[in-house]
């Protein structure tokens, strides 16, 4: 899977973008950003405060509930500040 | 069918009411929304927009399309603009066009509502040598329940 | 202050705007509403708008002012158009500047309600040999029980 | 008093305004409105429909229990269409 970060989750993660093969413990959203979590600590720094981590799913707003697939595109970022 | 644009230039709202309009004689009313970089403190060097390529278009389009379906609208669009903008430049442009004001009024809103909650754009502000990446409002969670 | 205009010239919402946000760097949701003559049946040949000079412009005035005391506006401009028009054309645009979303089209949305009940204007249909003055519509008045 | 009237009103009254000394019985809008019907035919087909009949006094609309002074500018015009 693809994992694309925007905003200050891909500052504090230092990349805007990594590929990932999917653990088989990963089953849902959730279940990724523990796992992502656990890979460095700017990872858990940026992905901690869970109610500022938004999740889209091949493009599409998701819940963290959602699951996930080994090829989706996976974007990670905070509460968006458009318009 | 809306027209949505992702861009860096500006946008000009004349010609874009002018293209929307076309030579149509049924549209009655036309309501244009314009946000624009706000300096409140003067103290704001500049702005930059991120956003998500891919999906922003798509998130525009999928917004305007529920617009479209819940007012009768006889010309719709979403321009929204990314990188580095100065205090006072324009953000954001969205055009209604309808038979009557009503409709025209209510999408206007509605687009604006539902883009600022969900289109994927991030707002920093440089202020003199700190960044700032700009908060998100509960109230604009709280606006869309208006709809 | 409200800038209110009666006149029969055609107007341009991009000078407006500019005219009204000046280097006003507050300002950051812009809304305007445009009113078009309309010809739905294709058999409208012109519009004429006959009004009471002296008290449209009072009228208009109030009306703007009321909408500048329940909101934070920092611009507002009103233009009527009288005289004989063509489908298509420009009747009327009402311009709200503010800080934020909801005053700007809160407001402009009231100052057409309002001005829709109570500017004294009337308009009339030239259609083929016929002459008929619109008659007022009953979900003008209701509208302004929104406010 | 000064009458001024507008849109179908006018072309069925057949002019665009009059001069009137005010009579004494005329107390509020609509003895006026009464006084004016009995003039002319015109006038009382005009003035027939008290629903379709505004009054504003003095540029301010008014309902049809307002006084009138004489003096007063008085504009009579059906339902404004405008915007």
């Amino acid at each position: 899977m693809n994992i694309k970060y925007f905003s200050w989750i891909r500052e504090s993660i230092g990349k805007s973008d990594e590929n990932l093969t999917k653990p088989d413990v990963v089953v849902s959203v959730k279940d990724l950003l523990d796992h992502l979590s656990a890979l460095s600590e700017q990872h858990a720094t940026a992905l901690g405060e869970r109610v500022f981590v938004k999740v889209a799913v091949n493009q599409v707003h998701t819940d963290h509930g959602a699951p996930v697939n080994d090829g989706d595109e996976i974007a990670i970022f905070p509460p968006v500040t458009g318009g | 069918m809306a027209l949505i644009s992702v861009q860096s230039e500006d946008f000009d709202i004349n010609s874009e009411i002018a293209t929307l309009k076309g030579d149509n004689k049924d549209v009655g009313a036309i309501v244009t929304f314009t946000g624009t970089v706000r300096d409140i403190g003067g103290t704001l060097q500049s702005m930059t927009l991120e956003h998500y390529p891919g999906m922003t278009e798509k998130e525009l389009e999928r917004i305007a399309g529920v617009a479209e379906e819940r007012w009768p609208l006889l010309g719709c669009r979403v321009i929204h603009r990314f990188g580095t903008l100065a205090p006072g430049d324009n953000i954001v442009l969205v055009i209604a066009l309808s038979t009557h004001r009503e409709a025209a009024f209510k999408a206007a809103d509605f687009l604006m509502d539902y883009l600022k909650s969900s289109a994927p754009f991030w707002k920093k502000e440089q202020i003199g040598e700190d960044e700032n990446w700009v908060q998100a409002k509960e109230k604009d969670e709280t606006a869309l329940k208006r709809w």
